[in-house]
């Protein structure tokens, strides 16, 4: 997450736990609060559009959700590629947390496309380059944690599935442009998901207050996420309990 | 002169040794010993440059390995616990194509009469190696070492199925390294019949 | 490391890998033998309609052929890491990731080869005729090598984990995407008289690019499968 | 402000079931989401108070 901290500082579970518990409230309550704004203006401020009516208002959680979930691929194989160069688990652990977030905003991407599409080109499904390149992106998830969840070993674990994070982030552009070659030589139906320069201003703001939302909503999931496989993964002494509770429990021993 | 300096090792949860340091000269062997799981070969690994360790160093002539790269790799040889045998070529097919490999191109006549060195007989030269034995094939492997010109040698468990006379060629074949100068590491569970001058013994515990 | 033992170390690999794939022609021949029987259940499904089978065809023998690609994959590294020979490959004075290269091309020369050589003679059972018969021989001349680039790099990721038979479908097939569009692109736009030319510059672009990438990413790969 | 009624605003234009559609199966996956994670968080403090009750001779002193 580029939340301008500098992560090298750091770098122990230790230091990274703590910090994490202490960031995840800020950026929830920032997350809610954006929402809630950003629905607002979506549903009460933005005007109709002329053109597709109200089923345009899908984009305010489609654009950001397909945002989402290319920008959270780029830091996920940003952080495998930390963890490839410089060895540090702690990278690992962050790219491990955020490919089932990243996984899920690709599958709203889709879903709420085809929401929009259906009414839009009456079709649920079109084979245009950003539709397919997020399906191949989908997989790409998948096959993240797969490869994940079917090695044993957590170290082998971690550096497998982050090669693989990398030559994804090769294949992503890749797919997309040839899917648009491909589109131009099938004469296929060119559709754009975006509305345009057409777009009221109103309508912009709130995409991108709700983009802003889910990106802090992000992090507080992706932190919330590392903290918890941190807790897994180390048989560390207690970070987590405060002293008082491991007396408790000790005495209800 | 091949050092360790302060390795440690993880495997999964376990911790299998950590802070371990230790020398080898030149003319001289180190033996590691202990029980099964204790990570003797995971030590033997680590000296190879396959499995980088968790903390510390390996460093040849004082290098570091991770930075030497495949200029270390062209100074050793290595035998691990898998012999490295096709199935489907003959000993000597196989032992030709792994010095090819090992960037130590040797003739048919050197790669025979290193076979017959370690007591494989001109016949079973040319059977394809899945008719034989595990010693047979054990000792396929092992003919690399009458080849080999490297001053690094790492063995793992180099005396498993072979027979006593077969060990001692071996040992001899050990011996003559050393005595040349070459250096040695190895996994055993057994005793080694060297000088004691030459032998140097590194128990793990686990 | 000069560059003549380089080469001599590719050439042992392949050397040995052909020998190899020699003394068990019978798994080579089953990834042909696949393709054939793929490409000729198509028509039993879709019906013998000629203009159809024209349509699909490029399509058809392209993900035919990279599904028989894609079976093949799993022999590249598993042999050699069962019986220890990787581990000798990866201690070897020369870089990983040229050995790499030498691997891939025996696998490709033993599996491959023979899909490209045969596909003149599947496509006439789609009616595929001149000169996008030609095109569809380039294409996969092209294109192959690639697949065998891109597969190497799965086929090292999944080493020794269970059920890797299926995961190596699930990492390797989206990253075979583009080769397939330019693939079956470059015989449907020669069909429609475009002529292939500028899918066939992309298909050799990518393998370009693969043969910078992959061997590298193989190589990280393998070194941590034998960790 | 351009609708007449809740009615109105539920039915978007004719589009109701594809806006809504989309819009509560996000919100299901965020809650989700945050509910999983809550689990998953609850049973790695369970396991962990476990390990500090078996090993309390060790850690808590």
């Amino acid at each position: 997450m580029s939340t301008g901290i500098n992560w090298a500082k750091y770098s122990s579970p230790q230091a990274l736990y703590p910090l994490a518990g202490r960031l995840i409230p800020w950026f929830s309550v920032v997350a809610v609060a954006l929402m809630g704004v950003g629905l607002y203006m979506g549903f009460f401020v933005a005007p109709t559009d002329f053109q597709q009516g109200e089923s345009y208002r899908i984009i305010f959680v489609h654009v950001p959700a397909a945002w989402m979930s290319m920008f959270l691929y780029v830091v996920m194989a940003i952080w495998a590629g930390i963890g490839l160069g410089l060895n540090a688990r702690p990278s690992f652990m962050m790219a491990q947390a955020i490919a089932p977030t990243g996984a899920m905003f690709t599958f709203l991407a889709l879903l709420t496309g085809a929401m929009w599409g259906k009414p839009t080109w009456g079709a649920w499904w079109v084979w245009d380059a950003r539709l397919t390149s997020e399906l191949i992106l989908l997989f790409q998830y998948a096959g993240v944690m797969l490869l994940r969840t079917s090695i044993d070993d957590v170290r082998r674990a971690d550096r497998s599935s982050a090669v693989f994070a990398l030559v994804g982030v090769v294949n992503v552009p890749i797919i997309y442009f040839s899917v648009q070659w491909w589109n131009t030589l099938h004469q296929g139906a060119s559709v754009s998901m975006s509305t345009g320069s057409k777009m009221a201003a109103t309508m912009l703001i709130a995409m991108l207050l709700m983009t802003l939302a889910f990106w802090m909503y992000s992090i507080a999931i992706i932190l919330s996420r590392v903290r918890c496989i941190m807790a897994e993964r180390e048989s560390l002494p207690a970070w987590e309990e405060k002293p008082v509770t491991i007396q408790k429990i000790a005495e209800a021993r | 002169m091949l050092q360790a300096v302060r390795l440690s090792c993880r495997r999964g949860e376990r911790r299998l040794f950590s802070d371990l340091t230790v020398k080898v000269e030149p003319g001289t062997l180190l033996a590691i010993v202990g029980e099964n799981g204790s990570g003797k070969t995971s030590l033997l690994r680590i000296f190879s440059s396959l499995l980088p360790p968790e903390d510390g160093a390996v460093l040849w002539e004082g290098e570091d390995i991770q930075q030497l790269k495949e200029l270390y790799s062209g100074q050793l040889t290595y035998i691990g616990h898998l012999n490295g045998i096709k199935d489907d070529l003959t000993p000597l097919e196989n032992l030709m194509s792994a010095m090819a490999l090992a960037g130590e191109v040797c003739s048919q006549t050197e790669a025979q009469a290193a076979l017959e060195a370690i007591g494989l007989k001109r016949p079973i030269h040319r059977l394809p190696s899945k008719v034989l034995s595990q010693g047979q094939k054990r000792r396929v492997a092992l003919a690399r070492l009458w080849l080999s010109t490297r001053p690094l040698w790492l063995l793992d468990e180099p005396f498993t199925s072979l027979d006593v006379a077969s060990t001692g060629i071996v040992t001899e074949r050990l011996h003559a390294h050393l005595q040349r100068g070459g250096l040695g590491v190895l996994v055993t569970h057994q005793e080694v019949d060297l000088p004691t001058d030459r032998l140097q013994r590194l128990r793990l515990t686990g | 490391m000069s560059r003549s033992s380089m080469w001599g170390a590719i050439g042992g690999i392949v050397r040995r890998d052909l020998l190899l794939a020699m003394r068990r022609r019978s798994d080579a021949a089953m990834s042909v033998f696949f393709l054939v029987i793929v490409v000729s259940l198509f028509p039993l499904g879709v019906g013998p309609e000629p203009a159809v089978l024209r349509t699909i065809g490029p399509g058809v023998l392209w993900v035919a052929a990279l599904l028989a690609c894609l079976l093949s994959l799993a022999r590249v590294f598993t042999a050699d890491y069962v019986d220890g020979t990787l581990e000798q490959m990866v201690l070897v004075p020369q870089p990983l990731a040229v050995l790499v290269v030498g691997k891939v091309f025996a696998h490709w020369v033993i599996s491959g080869l023979p899909i490209v050589l045969l596909s003149p003679l599947l496509s006439l059972q789609f009616g595929l005729s001149g000169e996008s018969l030609g095109v569809l021989v380039m294409s996969l001349l092209l294109g192959t090598p690639t697949l065998s680039m891109i597969g190497a790099i799965g086929a090292a990721l999944v080493l020794g984990v269970r059920g890797s038979g299926l995961l190596v479908a699930l990492l390797v097939l989206p990253l075979y995407v583009p080769v397939l569009i330019f693939g079956a692109g470059a015989v449907t736009s020669s069909m429609a008289g475009i002529g292939g030319e500028a899918n066939l510059s992309l298909l050799g672009a990518c393998l370009v690019l693969s043969l910078f990438l992959a061997p590298w990413a193989t190589a990280v790969a393998l070194r941590i499968a034998l960790e | 402000m351009q609708w007449g009624s809740a009615s109105e605003f539920f039915a978007m234009g004719g589009y109701g079931i594809y806006v809504w559609t989309s819009y509560v199966v996000t919100a299901l996956c965020l809650v989700w989401e945050v509910l999983a994670l809550w689990r998953r968080r609850v049973a790695a403090r369970a396991e962990h108070r476990a390990m500090l009750l078996g090993g309390t001779n060790e850690t808590a002193t």
